[in-house]
């Protein structure tokens, strides 16, 4: 299977939001106006209603020059995602285009996907029910693989005008990237491809002007430790230990008929060998 | 009416096997081809209508998917050469003109003194209008002055109209100068 | 022996406040158990209809959470002195404790086996309670970086998860034992009724726990079984 | 310059990155790092209110290291012209300027004549009377050190851009200039523009692909609107309105008037006759000179600011409001504010209900109990709820077809207009006053069902027919000014040729070659895509490069050849009469250097905005001699010691305008939700102001609370040893819709260009202090 990805470089964008705006349009999502954040930066980050923001960095380089760097940052789709490992529901689930989705059927908005993504991307949204009861429900980019499965680019990328943004198989991304990095490192000698094997890559493959923690992002992101060894080790041990102690007291409930047969002498108030 | 060739939607060049999995479906513009899943593609069977965006002045292509009597979705026109399907946050936007609240769907008047807007019925606005204009008309009318016929009143002003289309522009235009109207502006001043 | 006929005698093993507590903790943490169950695995998602739904689950398991958290209090504060000796027993550890477990062994799957003399709470027991406490630790105090994750660093609560896991792991699987050693077991049945009633047949507490059987002949709370005239006081 | 098309026109953004993907550079010249600076290859700060020293200096320099393009500039352009003896500028004034009625006497600044009029050249430009060597001492003085201290550029980023925009004065390259309102809305706002007319003459970039100076339009149809004739000053076409004058007092008269004799113009009497046959029909006869009478004529000023002055002063006493929100929008809006409330009747059409519309409101400040002002406000739809062409910054004419039913009761403007129209003429229809008279003439018939008028026929009104056999005109070629032919817009017509052929629907996007994209809609005038394209190629026809091809002469077919339609006489060869004079719509034929009509000086020069900080380092002129000053309370001037720090209002990308259609939209009011005031770190640190504090911005008009930004892309301006703060804010904000704010614009000056009246929005003075 093909592996597709997404190719952001920021040194491109200029700014204007049109992804965001296009993921709601695609994607019916709400506003969710936020307070005035001292920028031009409309949502801290990214939530559940709100699944791409633009982030505006004002940096000085290390020549003192003023940069005004913009990042679209939303769900990375890792290879190797955090997400999907925690989901205790296989909501969260690999397509066969290497993006991360989350099945609305299947999350019960437990929130795990939320506190392991080592990027922050994944947020519970509230919806109410047709009573009037609140449930919760994990959303995070969904890379528009509904647009996908249809041939189609995601909403981001085709309403991206800078070209900064493109959608396509990952080795081809990922050379547009590196021949990218070659032209910029003269204006900006800290570029990097940020495709981090933390996570096994990613499916959003980012051209950074500066260093990854410039735009607030981890230098060496990876799945948590601790989800590795819960789903890898503690929740494989714990089911194997129920199951070990269920099948001790199942052995130990039949051996006792048995033996009880055989020995029909000891009393049924289960005295045992008291003599 | 309306030729749309959508020859240049920037479909994902996808190869071999994968595309053949892939049903590419042309928007819906043919109902027999559209995407029959539990779940339905957005704007499958939508209609596809082209405009032009409203806001700024370059013009930019956009496409409007309507179905059942809403605006499901818009998008920039990949067929337009001026933006080639790209828009910004605000011709991104333009579905919702037409969803928000906010929209007036009824004519309000607001009498002398009042607090508050009435809902009224369009012919009693416009017969009340057509009266109130030519009150005023009839009593600043200036046929003559200074021995030259100038035909205008200047106690009545007419503001705005960039974002009217060319055929409204010219019958306001039309109509303010016929009525005598010479104070005539619209954004362009500011 | 054969006294089936006469009336048993029966003697107090635990207070009502242990009694209540106990109830009450193995309530929470069955209910907590299904509350989380399809959660911990998506064999049980059926049950999500039978909770309403996943967010009532969720409410419920954090209304048996704080349910599970009380009785340690409530011991503590009716039946301060049965809480003392709890604890007492717990640090006691002797040969015998050692020895017990080959016995138990064997007692579990109906070996003969002999009884090692045991006080107020036998080495399995006790066993039983270090696992329960550690575990209960573990995961109330994960469970809290999960209820309120806006409250601590995020690597807390990532270990939060892995916690609850393992505590929760190790909890059902003591708890098993516990539970089939108590309800199941046909030795144990008077046990399961003591920790209904609170009382258990003097024979049964005299077999199981001699050391504290005889503690309490001699500062003559129960009656000596030896001298079969006595009659017990509590009963 | 003067625009940040990254935030305002984002998709003509794109072209410019792709432009520089081809290897072109792209140069931002902004008081403030915008995001068109963050993507620009060269940024330069300067002043609000400097862009004539700053293009001064350019000039300077263009002509000092011997960068313009010499022959263009020779043939193509006025510099070679002789100015008559008695023209001179001094201190600051133009030779003929008269202190009392603040204006000049034009005649000082004609040119040497022929015999037959044309004007006598020398195209070695050595001719110290020449307007070349003029140009060239006007501009001796705009040297280096000058500028910069005027403009605060730093001295490196000024010369970097001299010498990256002036490398285009060789053939084979083109640089455009791209503005906005940022040169427009100033006292000085037309000569901006002329001066970035001047550099690219000189330069040889005009009618040259990538070359040009584009207004970035700021409305989807705002050049619609003003080609057909919503301003006061013009009627549809261009064709200047009669005024109230002995030689405009009969059509005769006024052709006599203002036809020239040379250049396109000289067509005038087919098109004024022609529009009079579109708009009083059959009433419009030769022996009533087509009804020329019935159009309104008036001498004052009726722009914008003069029309709110009026009101103010209880002369109007009705208005219609066509999508327009002044009270957020207008110059001194809190004073536009209270204007309205001496009206006794308003119309507004709009979408939305507006803080305009609402202005009675407690909301709004007022009370409701002592206005009188009678408010109709009628639902309009959107532009997808119905059918029609716009304009774009190009002259493209585009057809938007009707996507859904016009919302609620919501209609077409195209039928509230039409329904007002014919409802007013059947109220008159039986009398015969001079009122009714000239509404009874118009001509007011197009069909339609109901009360929706049939588009097609006003369309095929526009484009033209003949009179007698209703047989649609080719072109504005066919008309005539006898009275046959019938054409509401010259400029227009051509648009549809043919019965069922609106070539405004076209949408073959094929490029035709140099991305002209001929058969995609249509571009007035005559689809043409590059005006005056015959400057693309050397007198002799020729292009000047192959690399900026347009047109050419092809001496075999013996004509204008090429990638877009000749905007010029398709079979004038270059050696005939004219065949050399790219610039058609010039009297002369050529681009005009020197320009002697404009109000206040055939060259740019610097005075300083209405406020300014600092005094003019030019001359002792300080503001433009020529501006009309308003008076009474709409006019308050600030003074530098109680106001120090320069104000400009800008747009951002997530709103449009006063925001009518953008804060009433979630999506768009989440991204810019708040009011802000950005201001450098330094300037902060002064007012002990902290990012996202509550701010107070004062100015002699009035006072706005907003949130500060706080941010390292606005930096004090250092200049003559000076430091000189400068804030900004968007103009967008009301109290009305899902996003709000206080309105910039309760600030702002009622002062205007001295040629256009557009408001001086740019420069002018304020203070800030924390809100606590």
């Amino acid at each position: 299977m093909v592996e597709y990805a997404k190719y952001v470089d920021v040194t491109k964008c200029d700014g204007c939001r049109a992804c965001m705006v296009s993921c709601k349009n695609w994607n019916d999502l709400p506003a969710e106006p936020q307070d005035f954040l001292g920028s031009n930066q409309s949502h801290a980050k990214v939530t559940a209603n709100t699944w791409n923001v633009l982030s505006f960095i004002e940096h000085e380089n290390s020549k003192g020059n003023l940069e005004y760097l913009f990042r679209h940052s939303a769900c990375f789709h890792c290879k190797e995602a955090a997400c999907v490992k925690v989901c205790p529901e296989e909501a969260l689930h690999y397509t066969d285009f290497g993006t991360v989705v989350i099945n609305d059927e299947k999350c019960v908005g437990c929130g795990y996907c939320v506190q392991n993504c080592p990027f922050d991307v994944v947020s519970l949204a509230t919806y109410k029910d047709k009573h009037g009861k609140e449930y919760k429900k994990a959303q995070k980019c969904t890379m528009c693989t509904d647009r996908l499965e249809e041939g189609m680019q995601p909403a981001c990328v085709t309403v991206c005008h800078t070209g900064a943004m493109e959608f396509g198989e990952k080795d081809k991304m990922i050379q547009k990237a590196e021949k990218r990095l070659a032209e910029i490192k003269g204006k900006f000698p800290n570029a990097n491809i940020y495709n981090p094997a933390g996570v096994g890559g990613t499916h959003a493959i980012y051209v950074l002007a500066e260093k990854p923690s410039v735009y607030g992002l981890p230098e060496n992101p990876k799945v948590p430790t601790s989800a590795v060894i819960w789903k890898d080790y503690a929740q494989p041990i714990g089911k194997m230990m129920l199951g070990a102690t269920t099948m001790a007291v199942i052995g130990a409930y039949i051996s006792n008929k048995i033996f009880y047969k055989e020995d029909h002498g000891h009393d049924e108030n289960g005295g045992g060998s008291n003599e | 009416m309306v030729e749309i060739n959508l020859n240049r939607r920037q479909f994902l060049k996808l190869s071999g096997a994968t595309a053949a999995t892939l049903a590419i479906v042309e928007l819906g513009f043919n109902e027999k081809e559209a995407y029959a899943s539990s779940k339905e593609f957005k704007i499958a069977k939508s209609t596809v209508t082209p405009t032009i965006c409203c806001y700024c002045g370059v013009g930019c292509g956009i496409l409007v998917h309507t179905k059942d009597n809403a605006v499901v979705y818009t998008e920039g026109d990949p067929d337009h050469p001026v933006n080639e399907g790209k828009l910004c946050s605000k011709g991104t936007t333009i579905r919702q003109l037409y969803t928000t609240e906010k929209r007036l769907t009824k004519p309000l008047y607001r009498a002398p003194g009042s607090s508050k807007w009435e809902e009224k019925e369009w012919d009693w606005m416009y017969d009340r209008i057509a009266k109130r204009v030519k009150e005023t008309r009839d009593a600043s009318f200036v046929d003559k002055e200074d021995g030259i016929i100038v035909n205008k009143t200047e106690r009545i002003a007419s503001l705005g109209g960039a974002a009217l289309d060319n055929e409204e522009t010219y019958l306001l235009s039309k109509m303010m100068r016929g009525l005598g109207i010479v104070y005539l502006e619209h954004q362009a001043r500011i | 022996m054969s006294k089936q006929q006469q009336p048993v005698v029966q003697v107090r093993r635990f207070s009502m406040a242990f009694v209540i507590a106990h109830a009450v903790n193995a309530f929470a943490f069955f209910a907590l158990y299904i509350t989380a169950l399809p959660m911990y695995t998506e064999f049980f998602d059926w049950l999500y209809p039978v909770l309403g739904g996943p967010a009532t689950a969720r409410l419920l398991h954090r209304i048996f959470a704080v349910m599970f958290i009380t009785p340690t209090f409530i011991w503590m504060i009716f039946d301060p002195k049965g809480f003392k000796l709890w604890l007492k027993e717990l640090v006691t550890w002797k040969k015998r404790d050692i020895e017990f477990f080959t016995e138990f062994v064997k007692e579990l799957f109906g070996f003969k086996f002999k009884h090692v003399r045991q006080s107020f709470f036998n080495a399995g027991e006790k066993i039983n309670s270090f696992i329960q406490i550690i575990t209960a630790i573990i995961v109330i105090g994960s469970g809290f970086t999960l209820w309120f994750p806006e409250l601590f660093p995020k690597v807390i609560v990532q270990w939060g998860y892995f916690l609850h896991n393992l505590g929760f792991g190790l909890a059902i699987a003591v708890v098993v034992g516990h539970i089939y050693l108590s309800v199941i077991h046909r030795h144990s049945s008077p046990g399961y009724s003591g920790v209904i009633t609170g009382k258990v047949p003097a024979w049964w507490a005299k077999g199981h726990y001699p050391d504290w059987y005889d503690e309490e002949v001699e500062k003559g709370n129960f009656p000596d079984l030896d001298k079969e005239d006595k009659k017990p006081k509590g009963a | 310059m003067g625009a940040n098309p990254a935030e305002n026109h984002p998709i003509s953004f794109r072209w410019l990155l792709k432009a520089r993907e081809n290897g072109g550079k792209i140069v931002s010249v902004d008081p403030r790092f915008t995001r068109s600076s963050s993507q620009a290859d060269l940024y330069a700060p300067l002043r609000s209110g400097t862009d004539i020293p700053f293009v001064g200096g350019m000039i300077k320099y263009a002509i000092d290291n011997n960068l313009f393009h010499k022959e263009y500039v020779a043939k193509y352009t006025n510099a070679s012209f002789i100015v008559k003896e008695g023209f001179d500028f001094k201190d600051g004034l133009f030779s003929g300027y008269n202190e009392e009625t603040r204006s000049y006497d034009k005649t000082k600044w004609e040119f040497e004549t022929a015999e037959d009029g044309t004007p006598i050249r020398d195209e070695s430009l050595e001719n110290p009377r020449s307007v070349f060597q003029l140009l060239k001492k006007h501009y001796s003085r705009y040297d280096v050190e000058t500028v910069v201290n005027v403009t605060g550029t730093p001295k490196n980023d000024f010369l970097k851009v001299c010498e990256a925009f002036c490398s285009t004065g060789k053939p084979g390259k083109s640089g455009t200039i791209m503005y906005a309102m940022g040169t427009t809305q100033h006292t000085v706002g037309t000569q901006n523009v002329r001066a970035f007319g001047i550099l690219q003459l000189l330069l040889g970039n005009i009618g040259l692909p990538g070359g040009g100076i584009n207004a970035l339009r700021g409305e989807s149809n705002v050049q619609g609107s003003t080609d057909f004739g919503l301003l006061f000053g013009d009627l549809p076409g261009y064709v200047g309105a009669p005024k109230a004058l002995p030689e405009h007092a009969s059509l005769k008269a006024y052709l006599e008037k203002e036809t020239p004799k040379t250049g396109y113009w000289s067509n005038k009497p087919k098109f004024l006759v022609s529009m009079l046959k579109a708009w009083y029909g059959p009433n419009a006869t030769k022996e009533n000179e087509f009804g020329y009478h019935n159009i309104p004529k008036g001498n004052k000023n009726y722009s914008h600011m003069a029309l709110f002055n009026a009101m103010y002063k209880g002369e109007l006493d009705g208005t219609f409001l066509i999508g327009t929100n002044p009270v957020v929008g207008g110059p001194n809006a809190g004073k536009e504010k209270e204007a309205l409330s001496k009206l006794k009747w308003m119309v507004a059409v709009d979408l939305w209900e507006t803080e305009t519309s609402a202005f009675w409101q407690k909301d709004a400040g007022s009370n409701p109990e002592k206005i009188d002002t009678e408010v109709f406000l009628l639902p309009a739809c959107s532009s997808f709820e119905k059918e029609g062409s716009v304009s774009n910054s190009s002259r493209w004419m585009q057809y938007r077809w009707k996507a859904i039913e016009p919302k609620g009761e919501s209609k077409a403007d195209l039928e509230i207009i039409h329904s007002l129209a014919t409802r007013i003429k059947k109220l008159y229809k039986n009398e015969s006053t001079p009122a009714a008279k000239t509404i009874n003439a118009l001509h007011w018939e197009y069909g339609g069902h109901g009360e929706h008028p049939d588009i097609d026929v006003i369309c095929k009104e526009i484009n033209g027919y003949d009179a007698k056999t209703g047989k649609l005109v080719a072109n504005f070629n066919s008309l005539l000014d006898d009275g046959t032919t019938i054409c509401g817009n010259w400029i227009y017509s051509g648009f549809y040729p043919e019965e069922g052929k609106n070539l405004s629907k076209r949408r073959d996007n094929k490029d035709t070659g140099g991305g002209n994209f001929l058969n995609w809609s249509y571009a007035w005038p005559m689809n043409r895509r590059i005006l005056y394209n015959r400057a693309s190629a050397d007198p002799s026809g020729k292009p000047w490069s192959k690399e900026k091809a347009v047109i050419w002469w092809d001496g075999l077919q013996k004509k204008w050849v090429g990638n877009d339609v000749p905007d010029f006489k398709p079979v004038v060869s270059p050696s005939e009469p004219g065949g050399q004079n790219p610039f058609i719509m010039m009297k002369d034929g050529v681009g005009g250097v020197f320009a002697p009509s404009l109000n206040d000086g055939p060259f740019p020069e610097h005075y300083e905005p209405f406020e300014s900080p600092v005094a003019n380092l030019f001359s002792k002129q300080e503001m433009n001699p020529t501006v009309f000053i308003f008076d009474g309370s709409f006019n308050k001037k600030g003074n530098k010691s109680k106001f120090p720090i320069i104000g400009t209002t800008y747009r951002v990308s997530e709103h449009w305008q006063s925001g009518t259609m953008t804060r009433n939209q979630e999506w768009l009011s989440e991204l810019a939700a708040h009011m802000f005031i950005e201001m450098s770190e330094e300037l902060a640190k002064e007012k002990g102001i902290k990012n996202k504090d509550k701010i107070i911005v004062s100015s002699a008009r009035g006072e706005i609370t907003a949130y500060a930004m706080v941010t390292k892309r606005f930096k004090p301006h250092k200049m003559n040893g000076k430091t000189v703060h400068q804030i900004g804010m968007p103009w967008h904000f009301g109290y009305k819709g899902f996003a709000t704010g206080d309105t910039a614009n309760r600030l702002t000056p009622h002062i205007g260009d001295a040629n256009t009246n557009i408001p001086e929005f740019k420069a002018f003075l304020c203070n800030v202090r924390r809100a606590d």
